[in-house]
Parts: C-alpha cells; structure tokens; sequence
C-alpha cells in the first residue's frame, strides 16, 4: 500500500528504553542518517545516575532526544512530535514531557505484569484509556525481531538485542531516511562476526518493511534538507570539541598541551579524548586529586606547556587555592569546569550554570580571572582556544565554563579550515630585560609587557634567566619578596588592571535585533544561547520585538556591554542558577536587569522563554 | 645504586661546558633564618654539592611549598618555585613529567610533605617520578611558631597541645616503603659528608628519591636530634647503613668497628647484639637493592631519636620504571606511529558534506 | 585480637536490649548497585553481621565519602552520612572523637580512601582513632565509569589509560603498615564467613582498624579477582593467615593441610616452601600481635592477585592507645582539676575596675 | 628638678626594636599601666614576617604601637607622637611613619657603625641632621641600665636584656603611669629567680629616676583618665575574644565545642587559646590539613556539637567543598576566617578585608551561607556567640570574617555579665515527625520548621530516628536522594530563602548621624570601624555633616538596609579590598556606592579616611 505522506518543517523524537537497550546507539544512527540527509540537527543524551540500574526500573531509563528541521535548529526540542518507548519504565518516564497528540511507539513485548509492576502501574496503560491523547503506536518489537532472525546462527539474546535496529528501522522508514550509513556502520561494528552483522542489517530492513506494510502507520513524514552553508560537516559534542579546541590551541601555539586532571563527571570524557591523542605531544596525568590535576598543570606550565585542568564543580572547590597560586605566579593556565547541578554531590549528570560566581571570586585575597563560555556543543572548540589565547598571551588561569547540556549535546559542525584558525604567538623570555645599578644584566621575572601587562615567562633551561618565583607578594618588577604597604597595593591594583585591560583584545557584544527598534534585551551567556535563540525566533514569529545578546567573555565584559544594556528599556537575564549574571550586571552598570531563573537542571524550554520574554515586553 | 646500563637520574639533563661554583648557585637573596637554623647547614651543603653534578644550572629546578624550609628555593641561584603548602610534589610532578631535560628538586618540612602535602609525596612515591624529594624533618611547625607536627614525639607539649600531644607520629622512612618508594634514605643536617654522600647516591637515582633529613629547629624544637650530634651519644645512637657491609654501631671495638650489631631474629624482626659474644659473620649485611622493601622496612623499625638508635643511610634503591619516562615512551610510540594531522583529526569520524 | 583488660572496640557502646535482625538493620532505600555487584555480597554480610554486635542501633554510624561503594550508608538502616570525596575518615574522625558511644563505620572505595582520601586514610590510621574503616578495592573507578585506579595493575587500559598505565599500583596492606596501622586485615566479598569473621575483629578491635575487601566491579573490572575464588586456582592463590598457625596454603597435602608453606629466608624475606619437603615445623607461624608490623609487612608482600598468590585475613592486630580515648580522658583530667567557671575565665588575666 | 607637666588629650607611643628587645612584652606592661590609670587605650603589634630575621636587621624589627586618651579610642592611632627605637633597624623602618616635631628615643648603644651598615645607613643619622624635624632624646639605654645592675649575681646577658624595663621605666614616668601592675609582673614573671626580679624592678626604676634627674627631658605629660561606663575591664585581643566568645556560645547552648583546625598566621592563636580550656569540655582537633579541620567539625555536628574550624583565607579555599556539604546537609558549623593579604600567600602577619565574596560565593552552585563580622577585637566576642546562634538556629554554616588587624589589635574590654549572655535554645529531634502511608511513624529529616525553615537535627544515638543525609540532592521532606527536576528547583530555592530569611531574626542596620541631616553616608564592615569612626569624628569636629553605619552582617543584610543606603545622596564605601561590600550593595540596591578602597595590609589611617570623606561631601 502507498501512504500519505506530510511534510513538516521540524520533527522532535525522543528514544527512550533500558540502560541495556542501546538507545543511544540508536539515537546516534538516526542523527548521522539525518545529517547526511542535510536536515539540521540538535541532540541531547540523558543517561540515568546510576551505572546500571536494575533493568525496567526508572532510574535505569536511558533516552536520546534529536531535533531536526528544514531551517537551523538551535535546541535538542522541547517537546517531543514522537516518542519510541522501549519498555513500561521508559513510557512512564517521559509520558510527562510528551504534547497531545504525539505519536507514542512501544515495545508492547515488554508490557508484561511483572515489568509494569516495577514501575508502579496498576494496570497496563496501553488497555486503560490513560493513553487516549496520544497516537498510540502498540508493536511487539521484541517479538517481530526474533521472528525476523529465526535461522540466524545467533543466540536469542543478539536476537532480541537487535530490536533497537528493528525500531530504527521503522523510524528510518517513517522519516525517510537515506539508510547507507546505517548499513556501513553495521557493517563496521560487527565486521567480527558477520552473522550478527547480517542480523541486525536483517533488523533495520524489517522495521524499514514493517512501516512500508503494517496498517499501524498511514502517513509518512517528509522533512525537506535545510540550507546550510556548504562545506564538509560532522556531529560533534561539546566535551570533544573542547578536547580538539585544546589540541588545535597546542598545535597553533607551539605549546605541548599538558592535561592534570581527575576524573569526574561531566567531565571525564575530556580527560579520555585527550588521551588518544598521544601523537600530538598529549600529556594526560590521571593525578590523584583535583589538587594534585591543576598543580601539576601549573608546574608543567612552569616548564613551558599548555597547562590545563578539566573538571567539574566539586573539583573547582579544591582548585582554588592552586588557581589563586597561578594568579600570583602570572603563569598561563586553562581551568575547564564542566558545571553541573549543586550544591555540593547535588545532581551530578545535570546542567547547571551556577559557578560563574565561583570562577569569578572562588579565591582568597583580590584574585581575578578571566571567564569564558561557550555557547554550543561545537563552540566548545573555538571558545578552549579562546582561553588559551587568552592564558597565554596575558600570563594568566583563565576559566572555560561549559556545562553537562553543552558537554553530551551534539550538533552538526561544519570543519574548520585549519590554517583559519588564531594563531596563538608565545614568545619565551630568552634575555636579560633590566641593568643592575653596576650595567650588568639580569632578569626582572615581574617586568612588564606594557601593552598587555603580561610579565616575561621564562621556562627552565633558559640560560641567564634563572629566577625565583613563590605565591608571597613580590616586588613590582624584580620580583622579589617585598612586604611593603604601597608595593602591595600596587601589585593588586596590576593584577587587576591586567585582567580589566583584556577588554581591549576582544570582540565588542553582538546584539541581534533584526528590527533594530526592539526595547527588550534578553541577555545571555553560556548554554542557553540555544533556548534563547529559539525563544526570540518564537516572539518574533508572533509579531514581538525583542534583541539577544550572548556573552562569551564574562571576565572582562566585552568594552561595550553598558552601553549596550543601558540601550534598551528593560533587560532580561534568563539563567539556570539564581540570578549569578544578573548580580554582576546589575553591580556593574547599575542597571535593573531582570532575572529570570530556572534550576532544574535542565535546559530552558523556548516556550517557557518565550513566554516570559512577552511578559517583560508587556510590562 | 645505579646498575650498569640503566638510565641513571640526571641522564636527559644537559651537562655543563664547566662545573660551576658554589658562589654561582647562590642567589642574591638575604637568608631568613633564624641563626643558628639547621636549614643553614643543607643549604651549603647542598650550594657546593649541586654544582659537582655537572649539569646546566639552568636546567635545576627547585620546587618546595610553604614553610621555613621551604624558603629554601630563594637561596639557590637555580630556576625555583616556591609554590603553596603541601602541593609541592605535585606541582613538581607535572613539570618533571613534561621537561625530561630537568633535574627537579623537592624540598618541604614535616609539615609540608607528611601533614597536608601526604598524599601528594606518597602518590609520587608510588609513581616513581624522576623527583629528588627532601623531607627537612625538625618533627614542629617552624613557620607558624611551634605546633606539634606528624613527626613530634607522643606527649609533645607545645602551643597547640599545651598538654601533650596525643598522637603517635609517622615513622617518614616507613610510610615512603610502604608506599612503593624505590630510593629511601635518612641523614642528618650536621653531618656534612654524609649528607653530600646521600644526595649524591638521589640525584644518580633514576626515579623518586625521597631523603628525610633530621634538621634542627633552634627556636621551637632545640636539640631534637642532639642524641645524635653530642659525642657522648652519637657512636651508640647512630647506625649507618652502608651498603654491602655488616650493620655495626656503637664505640669502636678491638677490631675497629661498633662494638653493636644488628641480626635478624627467628621471628621476621632484628635485634641489636653484641658483635665479640656473636661474630661480625652473623651480623646482617646491609642491601639496600633488594627487590622487596621488606629488609629496608626492618631497619626503619629499628629504632628512632626517641629511643635512641637512629639507622642513617639509604635504606632502599632500587630500579625500576619511571612514570615520566614511561608517559613519555608512550608519547614516542604514538608519534612513530603516524604523524599529528590537526586537520584530519577534526574531520575525523562520520562526515557529510553540503555542497555549494 | 583483643588483650584481657584491655578496652573493646565497643566498650563505650551501649548494648541493645536484644539483638537485633537483618531486616531492622537494612534500610528503605532501593539499591541502586549493578546487577551481580560485588557489593551485593559486602551488603548482605554486614547486614546480618551487625546486629550480632549487640549494640543499640541508633549507636551505629555509617561514613562514607564518593562512589558506587559509598552509596553503601543509604541501605543500612542506622544513622550514615554520604558525604564527600575521600573525606569520609575526617569526617569520622571528628564524630568519633566526640562520640565515645558510638560505633563508626567508614567506607569507601579506591578511589576514595587510596587517591583523592589517601592523607585521610593515613592519618586515622596514625593516630588510631576508633574507627572500622573498610576499603572496597574493585582496582577501579566504578561510578565514574572506568578509569584505572591506584590500585589497578600496572598496563592497565581504561577509558583514561587507552594504551595502558604506567604507574606501580598501591598495596594498601603495605602502605596501611607504613602508617602505623594498629589493626591490618585483607578479605573477600564472595568469602562471607570470612569477611564477616574479619569484621568481628575489627570490630573487637579498640583504635583504627583497617580492612581491604576484594570487590568485584561487575561493569568495568569483571573478574579480577577470579584467581582467588575459581575453584582451579584458588587454592593455590589464597594463602589463609591466621593467628597462631604455620602459614600453609595451596592443594591439601597427605597431613590434610596445604602442600605449600612460607618460610623466612635467611636475607629479612620470605620464601614459598614444599612443606612435605621442609617439614611445617621450619614454616613461619603467623603472629598478629607483635608490637612491630615487620612481619606484617613481610606477608603484604608475598605476593598480590597479579602473581597469584594473596594473603588474606588479619595481618596485624596489635592494642595501643586511641586518639579519641587520650583526648577525652585529657578532657576528664581537666574537668577533675576544676570546675567551668565563664565567668571566672572572662575576666581571667590583668583587671581593673572603673568605679561608678 | 622639678619638670613643667603638659596636658595632653591623646598620645600615640610606638616601642621598637630587635626581634630579641622584648618590644611586645615592653608595650603590653605599659598598655596595663595605661588601662590601671584608666585612659581608654587601643594598641597593635607589628610582628615580623620572619621567626627571627637576623638581629639588628630591617626584617628582624619587632614593634609595638599605643594609643591612650582622655576620651573613647578608635583605633591604635595614624602617626606615633614618639618612638622608641632600640636600634638603627627600628629607628629607619619606623621613621617614615612619624610627624615632623616627633619625640624619638633612641638607644645610642646600638648604633655602631656595624649596625648602621647592616641597614644601610652611610652616616649615623644621630649625628647628621637627618633627624632635625624631631625632638631627638639619644641615651645609651644599655650602658646605662648594665650599669645600674652592676653588682648584681646576674648575667652580662641577663643586664642588657633589663634596657627594655628601663625604657618602660623611663616612658612610665614621662607619662606618669602607676607602676604597681609592672612592678607586681616582673615579680610573677622572675618569681622563680628573685635576683633576675631585683634586677629588672632596679632598671625600670633607674629608667624612672632617669627621667626625673636628666637634663635629656624637660617636660612630662599628664593625659586624664577617660569617662568610661563603669565595671570591670580587661584588656582583649581579637582572637582572644573570638576563642571566648565561642567558648561562651558553647556553654549558653549546651553544645560541647569541637574545633577542627590546621595552623595558619593569624588564626592559629584561636587553636593555641581553645587547646587551654578543655575544662569546658572543649576539644581541639589539629588536623593533617583544612579539609580534614573542617571535615572533623562537620563530623562532630552530625554528632552533636558545636562544630567550628578556624583559618585564614589558603584554608578558605581547600575548606570550600565541605562548607558546600555543609550547606547540603544543613548542619550548624562555625567557619572563622581571620582574613590576611591575599592573594596566595601574600603578606601573611598583614590584614586584608579581600575573602567577603569568597565566603559569599566560594562554592560550586547555589550554596548560600550567613556572613558575620566582627568591628573590634573585643567585639570578636560578641560576633562570635552571634555565628554560633545563627548557625545552630538555621542549620547552617556561617561564616565569621575577623582579620589579621583585629586579631592582634587590642583594646579594654567591659567585662559581660555572664547571664546577660545570650542564651542559644537547641532542640535536638527526639520524635518521629511524619507518618507514613499506613500510619506508621517515620522521620523525616528534610521537614522544615516553618518559621526558620531549619531541618530538624537528630543525633546518633537517638532511637527512631535512624536517617541517612548526604550530598547528593534531596527530596523536600523526606530527604530521600531525587534527582527529580522540579525538586532540585525547590530545594535550591529553600536553601536561598532560609538564609534571607534571617534578615528577619537580625536588628535593623543602625546609622550613627548626630546632627540627623548628614546627606553622606559612610557605609563599612569589620575593622574598618575604628577608622571610619575616626575619621568621621574628625569631619563632624572640623564642622562637616557625615553619617555612619557599619555591617555586622553580610548576608543577609539587615531588612531595612536598602532603604538605609537609598536614604543618602551619597554613599562610601571605605574596604581594605578592591570594592567588595560595594559590588554587592550595588548590585542588590542599585545605589551607586562610591568605593574607596586600600590594599596596603594595614587599617586605614583616619587622616586618608577623613579626606576622602571630605571629597564626597564637596562633590
Ligand atoms: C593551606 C595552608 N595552610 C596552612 C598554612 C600555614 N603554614 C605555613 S608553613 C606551615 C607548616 C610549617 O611546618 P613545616 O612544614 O614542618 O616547615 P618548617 O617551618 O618546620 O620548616 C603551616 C601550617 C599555609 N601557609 N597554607
Ligand atoms: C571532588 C570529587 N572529585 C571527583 C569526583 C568524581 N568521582 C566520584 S566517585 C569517584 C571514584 C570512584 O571510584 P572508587 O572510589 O574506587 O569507588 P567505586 O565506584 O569503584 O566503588 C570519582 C572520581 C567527585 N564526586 N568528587
Ligand atoms: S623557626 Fe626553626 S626551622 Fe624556622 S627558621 Fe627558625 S630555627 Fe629554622
Ligand atoms: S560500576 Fe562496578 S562497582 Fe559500581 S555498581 Fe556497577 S558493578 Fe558495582
Ligand atoms: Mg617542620
Ligand atoms: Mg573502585
């Protein structure tokens, strides 16, 4: 039979299934189908706490979200158009994110009593009516795909784990689908053992046929390619942009990179990028506490390296006094804290952006340091060589705040030409830079740079240049311990003016105002550009007015950025911590900025943005 | 001990046109000491030992933490570091790690590196790090005017326990071997030679070498170590570990050695014996390149300054694989490999392309 | 072992009417451990091991810092604290100092209590506080979902270590011994009688007492500790030590005990001996109560999973004094010698009175 | 010969000399004197940075400076109007800080050509005219006291070390102090050898006599005694206070104290006093670290007590991640900061106000903890008691920000009537306070108070009541581990508004404004309340019209502070750092606060103060 087929301009899909049933994988294969179909894409994971739960059970819910569309897309979705639920747990799970009227594709072969006990259900919500707003889609998914593989030399278990092929199948049917890739990564994965490899291709092409013959599904959805700029694309995280961004700064500056870090979750696979790639000159030191991570990425930066420390909330805590060391000392060092949900354990696979008050002022004494942030997975890359530029060329730690949404997301990122990427110039001190009283030379470690105020870093092995640098006050200039009142309110005041003075070195804030005459800023900084964007496209579509700008540069602000918030009428602050922006903001410029919060460590939907962007408009 | 063929501490650090000269290894800087300071005497020591390693000044770092001994990176006309409490080793570990081409020191007080820096000097112990740790043991908080340390004696009165302190204190030599350590050893401010000699034996160590100095401190702990600095009780107080040699101390002998000796029991521990009733043939005869740490932990146990007998020497030192040597084997083997292509890395994994 | 006269480890605990059951003592928290956890097991024993104390309930305290191993506190249904990273044994520290009346239990895993908490773990053991502090060594980081360990043999390949890692593991027998660990065990999750024989000691024991438990990691480090459970080699892996006895192990001989033996070589070590050949009676007979951890050490190094043979059981079980019994009884001194009196002490030192 | 006796209403006196001159001992005897005669008094010690720099040199200089009036003091005084130097080191690293017209005593025994040159003094300045702005009195305080004790069965040594006790003696009878107090202490001090008393009751004497009898000095001095309430008065440091004050808290709740600390200049003093008193069942705990200082603490809170650790800002950092716990699991815990020069390891004997917003933000996500400060040393008792209500009434840590400058400083202390103390009620949970399901009673620890949103606190032991807390997020109530999102939202919130809600429990923010119709307001915190005190007494005598509050709390603020600072035309904002306090009223009030700030280490000079104040009333 042919069907109907509809076109639709976005479509959000949510896999949902056990720990064990490889939605991920799933959901990955449905991304790059999509990607090589030209659709634009955003992709959120959601793992479950826990290692590995009990199976069937909630906390042992796995999920992957993918957002796709005719035009850019900003955000993994809201709510899901279709939701795949691979067991009772995963139905119950996400029923509460699902809209009237999504489909709902179950794995009715796992609705058996003792599974819907296990999540609580009294009854089986696919025979009460508890369902009826939804476009229930009941397959024995599970059942079909052992029927498929009968005769297959596989044990019933490969059997049955094929099912989530099965399923891909189907979807990859509905949404047409171009299906080689699919096809070649089988291929690839189970190039061992080629019997399970024609299992599952056997798996895909029955849930493929599945769609084309069942009566379960009358329409097919069409979603035309969007336009994007032409060049050769991939899917990228934001943990492994970060880690390729860190690797392109070494490479562009000369610098072996030096990673000291432990491991800690969101980021750990940091750590883990980093250490494939040996053959760029790649230390990676597993050390033994966070502590031990940063100074030993402050002693190699010491020795003349890229020096960087990966992390998470707890783990900056522990950083601090050794970050406040490398502010004394003036040495360059790159501090990534990939927050998550505090305080303290608080909830650790979760987003959260409430440390940029940590990394602004985490330290004893006057300590600053410059903050960054990315704004998407693949602005990762660009925003770690923006912070090593930045560590390098002013002497100084400087803090990358990304965050767990920002970290397992994924979108298309088109490769950048390498030879366009900043080149990072560091040139060591290898001279004398001041006279004794008798002419002779010697090196002053605190002299400096006038332009930048950078001091002179001069690595171990430099003939002439040996000096003596510690964490007590030094003399301005010659570096040597000095007690003196008025040196030491010197040296706070540099400090500081050698920080302020970056706003000098970086681009001024963007306002997106497409009609110029907005009198609402919405002002952002970090993961939530995507909601934002979403939320201002969703007002704008509804006749408001309203401008977005996205700071990348939170320390210094960019020169601009008072004229820029004193410009509009009001301005709104949307943040997933309390109000930590607004606080700086609103002590900076005076301005009664607006805050608008959300801790629930996740993302933003646009809706609620949207909304309280027309109430700021309104008011 | 260095075993032929093996790569010896100092091998990747470039070596001098000259040996240089004490006075070239002395910073400008005033010392702080306190006088009569026992920090006094390592640092000639260590001023006029350092430049008979031969190697490029520029290429000696000196890494310690927060602490009167750890001033001690300002003195020495070397690269230096004198970094935050405890951290030292770490900080340390990272450079040395990076840099093969340095010799890197490590210097801290009890405080420093058995208080809050512990778990750093044990990790880079376990690691076997190419550092050179020294541990300037004067058993009190020098710096912050005399608390009780890791290292005080059980009952130690002092600001903070005004009536004794509780605690029994690590034994520094026995916690480095329990914690993998491959070169342990013990000296004693005063005596110059030995010192120099025990230095000497950690910088041809290819790996971490820890040596815990007994050090005065003149203002908070005077005369901690005396009982092994008067003459009166120095022969029968000190025991050197020489390697090779059956274990005697005490005053000389008919035959010119100690008139004591050290035997193994029948039980798993050693006993202090007297060497005309038992023979110097049944003493045990000191190696301190054993494979297990297990004689060296022995005579870590023999005895301490608080009961008199005080075993100086190198207790252990073996070879084995370094971390950083390791890290860096590894980085080699991958650039053999293939070359760093920055541009196919990025490019790397599915890729779609969208044509024009 | 516990010497007549002298204090138990749950001297100042009161004791409960009756005993209580494994039910009262397990908690209303679903757990949340993999399937087939070696954890499982660990739970299950202590779970039915505790009430045996016979102590009140609500005097059972349960610390623990990060990791799958710390989320043990939540199923025991006593008081319990989850706190943080390596931080359980401070924690504990200060609640045991200040609670004689407690029984406080500390557990964490390898990561917890041998990297980020290893200063922690070694500075309760010195001081001796009353604390059951109990190591789940899987020689991985489970929660964090792999990475190689301080315990994890050398070459190991993680997610952090993709061609293997360099750095010589932790024994934590050995480095507990080096820190003067007064009470020093090593035990099996499979092997519940005797784990739960190992706990009573601990338990029984008045001070630190230090028990390593080999823990399956089901997910990330399944097996590795098969050696000692498989039926073909454990025998000969295991090498049972217990108070008293030769030290045999291996296949049982013609006399029903193990054909192997442990022997002290006349150079400070030990050997692996043919009993039949050497006879058990020049085999070493454990003793876990000499006052020096010599012998103890030796054993920690007779061998470990990696080369097969593993001592296991009570190492060293010697009686000194406490931290926390020393503090309160200075306390009890003081508050003999004279009343409290705020008043008294606010206006202590130089006076003067301005008339009204 | 009888000398003319001036009227003075204040006199400024610094003791200095070498480490070993016993300047600390010769100040204090002459403070108790001073205090015995009933001038009110405020004073401060110099210490070296080093233990024992090497005698005679500019680092070994050890001094003392007293303030002592007619009238209430502030602070220990700007400018010496005479300074005892027993040296060359002592007179040259003090000079720069006397007023033209100074008297100077100096011991003409020390100044060899030896001793010139150790500090680089080309010709002995007694003898150029370097000196000729001030009235200089050059005696050979040794030769002379040596002399004076010739006879005595004492040692050369023993005789020199008396020239301190001739100096008090001579400035004791310049001054007209009663001797009695010195005469009492040097008895005690030597009780075990009466010849040593002899010896140093004769040199204070001899130095009196000297006095009287010398050509050198034709005028004495009289200053009255001040009007002071009437009572019984000691003198008090800051940290002797402090450790009082947490001893008092201790006892008026019931709770054994416990203290968890490492060393560090200057909080370590606070360890060495509470280390004495373990007659009030005080338990001390010197931890291998911070962590583990603040961890015991934390540990004996769960247990019952009152949990506090003491430090100074490096031990603020690594102490970071448990205070974060702490929050989590809303346990009371006491942190005292005695703030030094930051950042790292800075000027560690200096005084700095730089770790307010580290104790404000210092942790990863939203983890709001209560901020205290003390404004004097005796004051340090009161704020201390005021921690530990705030900490055992909400549950929570608090943070108490003393400094290096209060924490040495002294001045005379009223003592409290002990039953005027507050008394602090803490009610430990003993019940069930929920029922479950069927019924049953359970306990739920996360049940909050309403009024003070406090979680109950049931201590080991306690039957029933079994509960397990930890740091991962909890579930409102029953504290059970969720990782539910509108939870985690929830929670975040009642965390934030328990602690502003103790904005309710504080009293107002008092202005000082005599003439009631001042339009500038000086707003402070901490220790700068001598200064601005000062100062502003200066401004109003000089004729001008300033206003005065000063914060004892931080966070919250009090309720009516917003309107307090939106009152002013203008506000200032004097800090020892680069602007703390006024980032956050600005930011929280939008008033814009005018920062005048010193990084120097040491208090404000009333004199800078008194300017700037002057400029903003002009501008
Ligand atoms: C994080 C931190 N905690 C505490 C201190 C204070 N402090 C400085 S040195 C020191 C210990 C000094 O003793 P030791 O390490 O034995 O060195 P010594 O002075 O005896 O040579 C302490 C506690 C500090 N500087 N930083
Ligand atoms: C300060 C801090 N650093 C890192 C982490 C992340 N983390 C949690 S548990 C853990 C180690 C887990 O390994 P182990 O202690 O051996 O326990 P297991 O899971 O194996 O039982 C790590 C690194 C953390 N929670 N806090
Ligand atoms: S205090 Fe002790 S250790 Fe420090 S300098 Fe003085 S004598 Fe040396
Ligand atoms: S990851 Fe390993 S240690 Fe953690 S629960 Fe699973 S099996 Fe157990
Ligand atoms: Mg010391
Ligand atoms: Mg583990």
């Amino acid at each position: 039979m042919t069907k109907e087929v509809r076109q639709r301009e976005r479509v959000i899909i949510r896999f949902a299934g056990d720990s064990g049933d490889g939605m991920q994988l799933t959901g990955d294969r449905f991304t790059s189908e999509t990607a090589e179909f030209g659709n634009d894409i955003s992709t959120l994971p959601d793992f479950p706490a826990e290692i590995r739960a009990p199976a069937g059970t909630l906390p042992g819910v796995s999920a992957f979200q993918l957002h796709f569309a005719d035009h850019d897309v900003m955000t993994p979705g809201d709510a899901p158009d279709v939701l795949v639920a691979m067991n009772p747990a995963a139905l119950k799970a996400n029923l509460k994110a699902l809209p009237a009227g999504a489909d709902i594709i179950v794995n009715t072969d796992e609705f058996t009593s003792r599974n819907l006990s296990k999540v609580g259900y009294a009854t089986n919500p696919l025979e009460d009516d508890s369902l009826s707003a939804f476009q229930v889609h009941a397959i024995p998914l599970t059942s079909l795909t052992v029927k498929a593989l009968e005769g297959f030399a596989i044990t019933r278990k490969d059997a049955e784990r094929a099912k989530n092929m099965f399923a891909l199948g189907l979807l990859s049917w509905l949404y047409n689908r171009p299906t080689e890739t699919t096809l070649a990564f089988l291929e690839r994965k189970f190039a061992k053992s080629p019997e399970l490899a024609k299992a599952n291709v056997t798996a895909f092409n029955t849930g493929w046929n599945f769609g084309e013959t069942t009566e379960a599904f009358t329409v097919r959805y069409e979603v035309k390619p969007a336009e994007m700029p032409a060049g050769l694309y991939r899917n990228i995280t934001g943990n492994t942009a970060l880690a390729y961004g860190l690797i392109a700064a070494s490479v562009r500056s000369g610098l072996p990179l030096f990673l000291g870090s432990y491991p800690i979750t969101p980021a750990s696979d940091i750590l883990h990028e980093l250490a494939k790639h040996k053959r760029f000159g790649v230390r990676t030191f597993q050390a033994e506490d966070e502590i031990a991570g940063v100074g030993a990425a402050l002693g190699a930066a010491f020795g003349g390296a890229l020096g960087v420390t990966t992390t998470s909330g707890p783990g900056v805590d522990l950083k601090s006094e050794t970050i406040g060391l490398a502010v004394a000392l003036e040495l360059p060092l790159v501090i990534c804290d990939i927050q998550r949900a505090g305080p303290s354990t608080g909830m650790p696979t979760k987003a959260e952006q409430s440390d940029l008050l940590l990394a602004m002022f985490g330290r004893h004494g006057e300590a600053p340091v410059p903050v960054v942030a990315p704004r998407s997975p693949s602005d990762c890359f660009d925003a770690a060589i923006e912070a090593a530029r930045i560590a390098t060329t002013y002497r100084t730690p400087v803090f990358l705040l990304s965050d767990a949404y920002l970290a397992n997301g994924a979108e298309p990122w088109l490769v950048p030409d390498v030879t366009s990427l900043p080149r990072i110039d560091v040139a060591f001190a290898t001279e004398p830079n001041h006279a004794k009283a008798d002419g002779a030379p010697e090196f002053w470690p605190y002299l400096r740079d006038p332009a930048t105020l950078a001091r002179p870093w001069a690595v171990p092995g430099t003939p002439g240049l040996e000096h003596r640098i510690g964490g007590i006050e030094k003399a301005d200039g010659s570096g040597n311990i000095s007690y003196d009142p008025s040196n030491h309110d010197t040296m706070v005041r540099l400090r500081q003016a050698k920080v302020d003075g970056i706003a000098r070195d970086i681009p001024p804030l963007e306002v997106d105002d497409p009609t110029g005459d907005a009198d609402v800023l919405v002002l952002g900084w970090g993961s939530t550009y995507g909601p934002i964007g979403a939320a201002t496209r969703a007002v704008r579509e509804a006749g408001g007015k309203v401008a977005h700008a996205h700071l990348r540069h939170l320390n210094p602000f960019p020169a601009n950025t008072g004229e820029v918030v004193r410009r509009y009428r009001r301005v709104l602050i949307p943040e997933m911590n309390l109000g930590q922006l607004a606080l700086l903001i609103r002590a900076r410029f005076l301005v009664d900025a607006i805050s608008f919060t959300g801790v629930r460590g996740m993302p933003f939907k646009s809706g609620e943005l949207a909304d309280a962007i027309e109430d700021v408009i309104q008011s | 001990m260095t075993v032929p063929g093996q790569r010896t501490g100092l091998e990747l650090v470039p070596t001098a046109a000259e040996k240089g000269t004490k006075k070239e290894f002395t910073s400008d800087q005033e010392v702080r000491w306190c006088p009569g300071c026992g920090d006094y005497a390592i640092l000639a020591a260590i001023q006029s030992f350092l430049p008979e390693l031969g190697v490029k000044r520029e290429n000696i770092v000196c890494i310690s933490g927060i602490g009167c001994a750890a001033r001690f990176p300002y003195y020495l006309n070397t690269y230096g570091m004198h970094s935050i409490h405890g951290r030292a080793p770490a900080i340390a570990t990272g450079l040395a790690t990076s840099r093969p081409d340095l010799s890197v020191w490590v210097i801290g007080g009890d405080g420093d590196f058995m208080s809050i820096g512990g778990n750093h000097l044990i990790h880079a112990l376990r690691r076997n790090v190419n550092l050179k740790l020294l541990l300037f043991n004067n058993r009190i908080y020098g710096l912050t005017k005399g608390q009780y340390s890791p290292t005080s004696e059980v009952g130690k009165i002092t600001k903070s326990t005004p009536v004794g302190s509780v605690d029994t204190p690590f034994n520094p030599v026995s916690l480095a071997l329990g914690a993998e350590a491959t070169f342990v050893a013990r000296t004693i401010d005063s005596d110059r030679k030995h010192l120099t000699s025990v230095l000497r034996a950690a910088a041809d160590h290819r790996g971490a070498a820890f040596v815990e100095i007994l050090q005065n401190c003149d203002i908070f702990n005077d005369g901690a170590f005396d009982v092994l600095k008067k003459p009166e009780t120095r022969d029968s107080a000190v025991v050197r570990l020489e390697h090779g040699r059956p274990i005697r101390f005490g005053p000389p002998g008919a035959d010119g050695g100690g008139q004591k000796g050290v035997r193994l029991t029948g039980h798993g521990g050693l006993e202090v014996v007297d060497v005309e009733t038992v023979g110097e043939q049944s003493l045990l005869v000191h190696d301190e390149t054993h494979d297990e740490p297990t004689l060296a932990f022995m005579l870590s146990r023999l005895g301490n300054v608080d009961d008199g007998v005080t075993p100086i020497g190198i207790f252990r030192s073996v070879t084995g694989p370094t971390y950083d040597d390791q890290v860096n084997a590894q980085l080699a083997a991958a650039e053999q490999a293939g070359p760093a292509d920055l541009a196919a890395l990025l490019a790397s994994g599915d890729t779609w392309t969208i044509g024009s």
